[in-house]
């Protein structure tokens, strides 16, 4: 295989990957002759959502804005209590198991109460993405600033370093890839949290189309609401990827060399 | 000296009383270093010589409050030391470079952490960044500013390392071997452009080497550490005159030195 | 312009789109409201929602309501306004179960989404049919679950609203003759169904109260007139709804709940006293409430427009 | 500060923060008059668990184990196609997508459909517990492969290594790191899965017993079950993080020595 | 020698055809090795000395196959190189030890790795920590298997990795720096365990070092680079007689030979 044919090949795999399971799902639909309120056939809802493009866009930036919203709010605040976290043994034991009874709590228990203090609407929505993707960051930012290398760490320290210095001039680059690694689970939550916000109350976003169509067994709705989510979530990875090849390329140098 | 003036040049910089450490505890408890007494003046040049894993490394730690003692104590400028001091400039043994920062940015990093360099850093980036590329260009490295350190040859990364100890000026040097991936011709140009640099700047200088020439070369006093756990088991003064030259290596008086400190050391293998 | 935030239990219907018409119309800007109407997840939901005064008024089924002020006496949300006078309630089953009579339904496997109005009620009516509640076997199922698992055969039989689960079992193929449904109504659970319920700091406001119920009165005649109406709002609201399947929900609803005989005569909006009182004893008992609340502590027609208002009925 | 005393306060932290959080909560609901259908004193909600000790216990064991067994079948699965990722560029990059277009999708969403083909019961919960955990899994130990020191795997290449030796002897321990952080998420997802299945159907675990407890207003049970829940987490998250002290040590050495 | 016959002492082991390596691409290209062309004789013990940064770690990577050429050709038993050649023990600049594998552990890794070792590693596991053992206390660390790479001191960690390089008892060696970080005596001591470990397995070896007399004391051949980037200038036969001791060192016939070396490099930094 040449380099080239290898590149190419890299491209295409993420669509031909997409469309064997596409296709599998449609024989599958046939084969065993699945009723569409069960598993509407992809060619169904692709149908769908050419038919009805520009509603679902509209209900999709709807939720791609409070969702966005609130994965960058993730982003600032898990990367703040992560370094608190890594930094500081007494906030790690202090905090680490509150914030681990806190995530296994099902949040869709929550946003209603949320809900009551906020009313319906964006803001919600805002906070359940929020909310409900914060914690990995946390996690994996802590993590990658425990495990500095002790020769680093010390480096800093004979310069007479400051915590402060040694957490942002040694801990953050080195969390990086961490941080990144996280990014990726933290983004496909705050889509979820957004959506379950939706679903719970209010009258915007995906979340609210796919309750109303769940309310009227409209499957091929409902399963285009899911695709679209799918479409989105993959967008926001695309641009945390991006982002990853400029910020993390010392990382992930063995992989750029062979 | 009346008790009221300030120690100055009288009281030595660095003084260590009977200082021991020991790694781990418990059973796997393993004592590195034991009684080291010596005291460093303001200015002195020392070197520390030494059979491999006999605590060379784990006396610079201690000496800069990197690693407390386990026993005896540290003084720097009169003061027990309590955590790392302020003012050093330390050559690791590993190169320690941060892979994320180009080679000059990793020289410039005491720059950004050290006062007074540190307040006005923005300010004067231009100007720091000239005196980095002054400073590769000087052990040889001009134009790998902009290399990342994992794109540089062993030899390089060391070099680089020295010029980030180098590069704020600091008032103590620690070297640990900040010359063992060279090869001999670099090696012995870089033994000059420290000697200038320290008969300019007259920095206390602590070294680290395994090259008895390059101790006797660079020294004002050699310390030979005995095996582990490391004592100090012969100091030596050179008393030969600076500037030193490659010269001078040559002459019967250095090779008496470097020849008496070579037995020492033998005696520790035996 | 006064704000008031409404919550219904569900989400935007063909039966619940007379509130959408009054919105949409401006009969509601025109009593001096300006209304924000907000889907809900079920009666109990939009119980509390005006209980904790995140909402202003709520549309729910009546009974969640007796079960609690039942619990919190001395905080009691008032029902303004009676909306189904003939409650959806019932079970529904299919032939091939060989269940023919409320009491073969005896021991079998009933499954019900725990909030369903329906589900609450079932043991008041085992008790009216003379079984004992506690031999079904209760399994809990969302509202997209219910049906499914019924046509599977996972259970035997299931409880919901009439107008939504035959619906629903319609739209999987199942025919309307196979189709077996008890109606509490009609085995004396004569219990009411959905009224307007407002919080108890709205209460004070009693003109607010009279204004909303007034324009919703006349959207409700309105949409009795003409059910389409009904239906162009609820897709304005929600572009996506099925317009047949809304008019036959609607049709449904109107027919079964709304129009009922009492309600032809005295307008909607208001219950039989009598009746009322009884139902909230049926419903303590099948709650297993300690002490029933007092029926002019669950509803009051003080706050209903003139008859001649209410009278929908086309 | 001494040893000792630093020592005790490190132990104590957890639970001074946490009755810390409960004592501003029932302070919080006291000053605003909270009513207990929207949020209960904990003091009322503690008095429910322990009236209620042997109920909720029963539906604590339900719950705990589908959760742990979907947990482990995570933890199987997530390393195997972790390291699958991580290794090839191919699977990588065809993968990748899919598994985050498949993670942003409520769960919420697809639980009905499985348990249209499997039933209600254990088994959906299970698969639930397992599905929603697996991504963080794959994504931490996927990123700990692919930031392998370059030199380690020339180590590995220079003795003719296979690339399921360089897999298992270098990226293994180097990913551990990444993977005991990524545990400390998923764990806490695999509680969410459970209880969401058993909120969307069934008459088991303590997603069941919230559910019902709220159909009843009864939302001091509901708190109850929340707080088994997180209490539940903790433990999980408490085995975890004693596994990872004895694996990654190395990898903390940094924090042991100073 | 006819066709027919199978190459074998006659072909060299390694051959290296005009072989250059350039690091990057684009803008960022640069020219490590330029032309290299050697021959490695089966058997044959070579050193390769030349500045910092000329590409002698390049070099060894190269002949392994960590790397493929930009230019030219690689062969070792006559066939080209595609990828990592089996059977080799490498021994890095940096000690590249794995911090979560004890020091054993760590210099165990080649038999759990390469045949036939591999095959019966769980069965004779005891013999092959034996052996481990045995090594270790041959460099002077016995009785450190236990410990962490990272609780050993530097050129103990130096003195781990040659015992990994080792153990596998390899057909070809190559060690890049091994004794960079040891003193004199312990690297001395060293010389004198790797001659007679070649006296007696006869493998194929190949050193990058900066100290001349440890070239010439351990190889057949020497070869000398010049600077970045890399080519051979100086190829110099050394035929003194094995084995050879410290003694030799001092023979005029040794001391010319590391002084002809040193005159050639010394070119090299004018
Ligand atoms: N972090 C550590 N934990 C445990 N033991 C250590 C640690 N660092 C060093 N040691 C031990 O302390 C002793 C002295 O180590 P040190 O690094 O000071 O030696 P050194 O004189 O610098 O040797 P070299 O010349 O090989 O660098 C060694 O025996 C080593 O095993
Ligand atoms: N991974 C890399 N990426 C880019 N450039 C590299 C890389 N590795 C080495 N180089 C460059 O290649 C040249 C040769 O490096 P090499 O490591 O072979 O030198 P060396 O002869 O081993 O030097 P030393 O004696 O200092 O170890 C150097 O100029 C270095 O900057
Ligand atoms: C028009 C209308 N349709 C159905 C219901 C029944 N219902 C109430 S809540 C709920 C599910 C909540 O998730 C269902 C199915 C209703 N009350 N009104
Ligand atoms: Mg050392
Ligand atoms: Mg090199």
């Amino acid at each position: 295989m040449t380099d080239r044919q290898r590149q190419i090949l890299l491209v295409a795999m993420p669509w031909l990957a997409m469309a064997g399971l596409l296709l599998l799902w449609e024989l599958a639909c046939i084969v065993f002759d699945v009723p569409e309120i069960l598993a509407p056939k992809p060619s169904r809802i692709f149908e769908v959502m050419i038919q009805r493009w520009d509603i679902l866009l509209r209900y999709c930036l709807e939720t791609l804005w409070t969702t966005a919203i609130g994965f960058v709010l993730a982003i600032g605040f898990g990367v703040l209590l992560g370094l608190a976290v890594g930094a500081s043994p007494f906030v790690y034991s202090g905090l680490y198991p509150l914030l681990i009874a806190f995530n296994a709590v099902p949040k869709v228990a929550i946003v209603p109460i949320l809900m009551i203090w906020l009313g319906v609407g964006a803001l919600p929505a805002i906070i359940t993405a929020f909310v409900i993707s914060f914690f990995p960051i946390v996690v994996n930012v802590a993590t990658g600033l425990a495990t500095i290398e002790p020769e680093m760490r010390d480096v800093m320290r004979s310069l007479g370093a400051s915590q402060w210095e040694i957490l942002t001039k040694v801990g953050v680059p080195r969390a990086m890839p961490y941080l990144f690694a996280s990014l990726k689970v933290a983004v496909t939550l705050a889509f979820i949290g957004s959506v379950i916000s939706e679903t719970v109350g209010g009258n915007r976003g995906i979340g609210f189309l796919m309750l109303s169509a769940g309310a009227r067994n409209d499957s091929a709705t409902t399963f285009a609401g899911l695709f679209a989510i799918a479409i989105m979530g993959v967008l926001m990875y695309a641009a945390c990827a991006l982002v990853e090849r400029r910020m993390t390329r010392w990382a992930f140098r063995g992989e750029i060399v062979s | 000296m009346t008790p009221s003036m300030p120690a100055s040049t009288d009281t030595p910089l660095v003084e260590l009383r009977k200082v021991s450490l020991a790694y781990g505890s418990g059973p796997s408890r393993m004592l590195a270093l034991e009684d080291a007494t010596l005291d460093i003046a303001k200015g002195e040049f020392i070197a520390v010589v030494g059979p491999s894993g006999c605590g060379k490394s784990t006396l610079m730690k201690l000496v800069t409050g990197l690693l407390p003692p386990s026993g005896g104590e540290v003084r720097v400028h009169g003061q027990p030391v309590k955590g790392p001091i302020r003012g050093v400039g330390m050559a690791f043994q590993a190169p320690t470079l941060m892979p994320w920062r180009t080679t000059r940015d990793n020289i410039l990093l005491p720059l950004e952490v050290v006062e007074p360099h540190k307040r006005r850093f923005r300010a004067n980036k231009a100007e720091y960044v000239e005196r980095v590329e002054k400073l590769l260009a000087s052990v040889g490295l001009g134009g790998f500013g902009d290399k990342f350190p994992w794109q540089l040859s062993g030899g390089m990364q060391q070099r680089s390392s020295l010029c980030r100890a180098l590069v704020h000026e600091p008032e103590i040097l620690m070297l640990d071997e900040p010359f063992g991936a060279l090869d001999a011709f670099t090696r012995e140009e870089l033994w000059g452009v420290m000697q200038a640099l320290w008969l300019e700047r007259r920095f206390t200088a602590v070294l680290v080497t395994h090259d008895l020439r390059e101790a006797v070369y660079l020294a004002d006093t050699v310390y030979v550490m005995s095996r582990r756990p490391g004592r100090i088991v012969k100091i030596s003064k050179i008393e030969l005159p600076r500037p030193r030259t490659l010269e001078t290596t040559f002459t019967a008086e250095f090779v008496d030195i470097v020849h008496d400190l070579r037995e020492r050391i033998h005696m520790e293998h035996a | 312009q006064t704000a008031v935030k409404f919550t219904l239990d569900w989400v935007f219907q063909g039966p619940t789109s007379p509130f959408l018409v009054a919105l949409e119309k401006g009969y509601y800007k025109a009593e001096g409201l300006d209304v924000t109407m907000d889907p809900g997840q079920g009666s109990a939901g939009a119980v509390q929602r005006v209980a904790t005064g995140a909402y202003d008024i709520g549309f729910a089924d009546v009974n969640s309501l007796i079960e609690y002020n039942a619990k919190n006496a001395g905080k009691e949300i008032l029902c303004v306004f009676m909306a189904y006078d003939f409650p959806p309630f019932g079970v529904h089953t299919l032939k091939k179960t060989g269940i023919t009579k409320p009491a073969d339904l005896a021991g079998k496997k009933l499954g019900a989404p725990v909030f369903d109005a329906s589900f609450r009620l079932f043991p008041a009516f085992a008790k009216k049919v003379g079984i004992d509640a506690k031999s079904v076997n209760h399994v809990n199922l969302t509202p997209q679950l219910r049906e499914q698992s019924m046509v599977q055969g996972t259970v035997d039989f299931i409880s919901g609203h009439f107008f939504s689960s035959v619906l629903d079992l319609k739209a999987r193929g199942v025919k309307q003759e196979d189709i077996v449904s008890f109606n509490y109504s009609d085995y004396k659970m004569d219990v009411y169904g959905n009224g307007i319920i407002v919080s108890p700091a709205l209460a004070e406001k009693p003109e607010v109260v009279k204004g909303f119920l007034r324009a919703t009165a006349k959207a409700w005649k309105e949409v009795a007139a003409n059910p389409a109406l009904g239906i162009a709002a609820a897709k304005q609201r929600d572009p996506l709804i099925d317009e047949k399947l809304e008019t036959e929900r609607l049709d449904l609803s109107l027919k079964m709940n709304v129009l009922t005989p009492f309600v032809k005569e005295n307008g909607m909006g208001d219950v039989d006293p009598a009746r009322f009182a009884r139902s909230v004893t049926d419903v303590a008992d099948a709650f297993g409430l300690p002490a029933a609340p007092a029926p002019d502590k669950v509803f009051t027609n003080k706050f209903l427009p003139p008859k001649a208002e209410r009278m929908v009925a086309p």
